[in-house]
């Protein structure tokens, strides 16, 4: 029987970028990269609804997330303190699965790297990273620690590449490619790898349970409905039905 | 001091249901705890046919609820018999099947299918539109609940539960008419029919427009529907509707109900139900309640 | 760009009107913020003759809103023209004198009195029980309804707004029948019926049973009904219950409001209302919306 | 015009007693003793009311509260931590009016001493204080600080008059009495003062708006129906009904 509840002690909450926060817990939290958590902040039934965050990084019985502040579940959670309390629900669905035989890159658009840092650590310098920003990138460190190659795309330029990510790649560079963010990227990256590279893409969508009971989640795919928290949030880019 | 509780004949080991459509077949939750310790599961919604259910946003979080738009997705009832059933049937636990239907054939074709099964209890969902009758939900209007489970009720030897939707016309009189056309139990409540919009994008944020609300924010409300309700008809009450903890279960109990269902609770902690049921029963200790029959719409009205 | 509205002829410098009953009669917050800055207010259910109101617990919070079951509690339209007219009349603000009773010759009454004042608004709150028929709520049965609003509509030459219980049998039917007595517009919704039940001593919390349930909690139903009756009828509707921010304020609109209501957000912030014009403004602005008009009813429907 | 709301950022809050604790704030606070502040430690719609909280003292811009934890508001106030924000309302309510030159005394039941204390402080050493408990007793120091003679009764006894204060207190002894605690407490003392000492009692009752407009928090007073936020809470006990 899993233990789908953990509490755990804020050890520091800060703002790394501008508006993107990182947060680290104490607890005893288990998970792999592409998987994520519902996590809670609050008390008060409003907001309802627990959030989605994907495992940015575990070690030591620690866990951080690095989150966008978007709307009033995020700005709860930037707001809380040290030692103070989140809830945890997880780790909840598939994850990635890597062949590390394989030539890798992964790609990620804007908080799209959260879950792409703990997925290159644990295969670490075995993946070259691609990491679009709409403005200044965050988490560059982390990626060179753990990148073969690391290639950076800012829409504002600010000294990197000026424009989107999937301009700096060549998909047929890699057997396989790992991708996180924004529809209209994975689109983009699923054109260009069509049936040559394999690619695995991360999926949101708005979440309840989390667990694959109330199909609040599920997207279309050439298998039929599939639920993003349960049977994803990786999916097969093959399997995947793109829309805007 | 035990919380059982006999329904229609059926021993329920504690009165904490799982709702429909908020714990699917049980498994996901049974990774978590086993879900022998509830009374019983409601299942998600079944239709005699497959359903992909609705395209577009399904969930809408809203202050303290949450509304839904996930259109009856289900495998139908034969796949669900021979994919869900056999591990719900393995369990220690009152099944409760959720149908539903968008015409009084298909009701009554699927209860006809559910009547060779081993399921005691069907859960009638009458909140679904009602194509042949122009779109008119069969929830609202008591003339057609009224046929709808007059036929199902010819249709199956099962126990008979009709879910009642709040956006009933006269929810007392809807209740009376479901109970004459042969309902043995009525559920209350079902979602609120509600309405959410993108200010930015200045349309609805669902495909269908309106959607269904619950969570806690419809507890009020659902409670005074039950209390309503129980003074209007003679048969045993199932309470739903913004269940959160043990004490508001204990609200409905005394407001009426024998019964009670958790459904957007367990999206919050997936271990609400299980709380409630345990909770319920310190609850019994301290109040040194025997038999929650006691308590059973002690607040009177009837 | 301004947010003015035109609404029956009457020039509202916002679409913005603080909600009877959370308001009283505008003193209290006018030392907070010039109460001119808003759009409306409307009145404290005023009564021909003084009420006390209900004993006993009149206030209880529920998850994102609360209950409340203050009876009426009012000086009677006598002294209200006397003591606390004279202040309104001296703002910059459209006033709605909200009319209650308990029959409808008391209703015809007050509105008379009414008439006689410089209050260039009627709105006409038929939630209340009506004694005379049985106790049934004026708000519940639409033939009702038509009685007491045709009666009322003879009384006096002021604009009428009625103001409808989401506890109407058939919110739309009642609507059309409000407009077919006479009814100039109307606003809805006033607060939902609901019970709250104190678990330790086995009783309802409130004397009544049960009480008004208002605030976020009840956002997204009330917008559905707004959306709802806006197809139903030809008049223009003031939008409430709810609305805690310009964002909600905006959807009433996009839903077919013409006007809002502000109510229990007064009572989380003293400076709701106010920030809620600001708000409305701002949007405007952001949105390059010239008159309100260009986005009321926006998502459609009729 | 009146400043209505104030954003205060928290100095302290601590446990000070068994689910008594007190909070400290620093803003441009205001305000008498027997006055209050509706006060709101959290950003969700749920708890939907903020709680009135009397002033238990007021200095160098700063201000004190002292609550005991009972539901699901004190249980959020309880849980914020220094540097964190609670948002106020207020000052609010009419206050103790305090004719100096009688004899006074002060009685308080529970949690009703909070407001006493500010009261003693601005009136020091000029008045008797009578604090009842229902066990340990708390704010003891600051009684002793400002008091003229302190009477200590615990329902529990622990080295104090062992029963209810109103056995300490005689009440001809005094040309004035302030109360602050359970309506049993208030009424037994008003019983006691009858017509011979003058009794103001501070008044609770469930509150939405605190500012005298939504006519949710009234009591029946032999002058009419008085709003407990607006024409209170402190009533002469003569106006009062006592009911249990
Ligand atoms: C599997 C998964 C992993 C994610 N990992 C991360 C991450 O590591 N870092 C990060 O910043 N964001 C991540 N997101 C997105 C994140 O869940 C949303 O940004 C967040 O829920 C917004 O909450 P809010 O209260 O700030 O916004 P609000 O708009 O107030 O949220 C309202 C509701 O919509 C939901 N919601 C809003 N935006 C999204 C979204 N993009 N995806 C899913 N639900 C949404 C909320 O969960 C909530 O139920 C992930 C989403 C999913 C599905
Ligand atoms: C003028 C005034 C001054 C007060 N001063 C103090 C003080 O200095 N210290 C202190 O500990 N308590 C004080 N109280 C009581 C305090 O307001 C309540 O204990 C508190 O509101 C309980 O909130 P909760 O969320 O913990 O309880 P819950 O039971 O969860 O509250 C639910 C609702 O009931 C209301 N409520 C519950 N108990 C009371 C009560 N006794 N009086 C009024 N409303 C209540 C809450 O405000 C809330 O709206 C005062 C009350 C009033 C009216
Ligand atoms: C995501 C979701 C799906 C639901 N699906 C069904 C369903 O298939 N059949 C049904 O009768 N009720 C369904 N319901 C309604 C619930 O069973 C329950 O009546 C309602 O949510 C009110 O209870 P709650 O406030 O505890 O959630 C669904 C509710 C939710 C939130
Ligand atoms: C304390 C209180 C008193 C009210 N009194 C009246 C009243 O006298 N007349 C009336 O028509 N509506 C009354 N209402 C209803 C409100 O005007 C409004 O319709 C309702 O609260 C829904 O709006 P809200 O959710 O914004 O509060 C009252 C509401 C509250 C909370
Ligand atoms: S969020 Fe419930 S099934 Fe995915
Ligand atoms: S709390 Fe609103 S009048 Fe006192």
């Amino acid at each position: 029987m899993k233990e789908g509840n953990i509490e755990c002690n804020v050890i520091d909450n800060r703002e790394i970028a501008n508006n993107i926060y990182k947060i680290t817990l104490r607890g005893h939290v288990l998970g792999n990269p592409g998987q994520f958590y519902m996590v809670r902040a609050w008390n008060g039934l409003d907001p309802f609804l627990s959030r989605p965050l994907s495992i940015s990084d575990i070690q030591d019985k620690q866990i951080s997330f690095v989150y966008e502040l978007r709307g009033k579940g995020t700005k709860e959670l930037a707001s809380i303190k040290t030692e103070e309390l989140v809830q945890l629900t997880g780790p909840l669905g598939n994850g990635f699965t890597v062949n590390e035989n394989l030539k890798s890159a992964v790609v990620s658009g804007g908080i799209g790297i959260a879950p792409m840092i703990y997925l290159l650590k644990k295969y670490h310098k075995n993946m070259d990273m691609y990491a679009g920003f709409r403005a200044e990138p965050y988490l560059i460190d982390e990626c060179l620690a753990h990148s073969n190659n690391l290639y950076i795309a800012s829409e504002e330029g600010l000294g990197w590449h000026k424009g989107l990510v999937t301009e700096l790649i060549n998909v047929d560079d890699y057997d396989v490619i790992y991708a996180c963010g924004p529809e209209p990227m994975l689109k983009a990256i699923a054109k260009m790898a069509q049936n040559k590279t394999m690619l695995y893409v991360s999926m949101e969508n708005y979440m309840a349970c989390g667990i694959g009971s109330c199909l609040g989640c599920t997207i279309q795919t050439r298998d039929g409905m599939k639920r993003v928290c349960k049977d994803g949030p990786v999916f097969d880019a093959k399997e995947v039905y793109f829309y805007e | 001091m035990n919380s059982t509780v006999e329904f229609l004949g059926i021993n329920f080991k504690n009165p904490v249901i799982a709702a429909s459509g908020t714990f699917g077949y049980g498994k996901e939750y049974d990774e978590y705890f086993d879900i022998s310790i509830l009374g019983g599961i409601s299942t998600k919604g079944l239709t005699l046919h497959e359903k992909i259910g609705n395209l577009g946003r399904r969930i809408y979080e809203t202050p303290s609820g949450l509304m839904n738009s996930i259109g009856l997705q289900n495998p139908g009832i034969n796949r669900f018999i021979e994919d869900e059933l056999p591990f719900l049937l393995k369990k220690d636990i009152v099944i409760l099947a959720n149908l539903g239907g968008d015409s009084i054939e298909e009701y009554v074709l699927g209860a006809k299918k559910l009547d060779e099964t081993d399921i005691p209890i069907i859960e009638l969902n009458i909140s679904c539109p009602n194509v042949k009758e122009g779109g008119m939900a069969f929830g609202i209007d008591e003339k057609v609940a009224y046929e709808v489970v007059k036929e199902v009720r010819m249709a199956t030897k099962k126990k008979l539960v009709v879910k009642l939707s709040p956006n009933a016309k006269d929810i007392s009189k809807m209740a009376q008419a479901c109970v004459k056309a042969g309902a043995d139990a009525l559920s209350l409540v079902n979602t609120f029919n509600a309405l959410a919009i993108d200010i930015n994008k200045r349309k609805p944020i669902f495909n269908n427009i309106t959607a269904g609300l619950s969570g806690p924010c419809i507890k009020p409300i659902a409670l005074r529907i039950v209390y309503e309700v129980k003074k209007a008809v003679d048969v045993p009450i199932i309470g739903i509707g913004g269940i959160m903890d043990y004490e508001d279960a204990i609200e409905f109990i005394m407001a009426g109900a024998t019964l009670i269902q958790v459904g957007s609770a367990n999206f919050r902690d997936i271990y609400a139900s299980k709380k409630i049921v345990e909770g319920i029963e310190e609850f019994m200790k301290k109040e040194k309640i025997s038999n929650l029959k006691e308590i059973t719409g002690i607040i009177g009205g009837k």
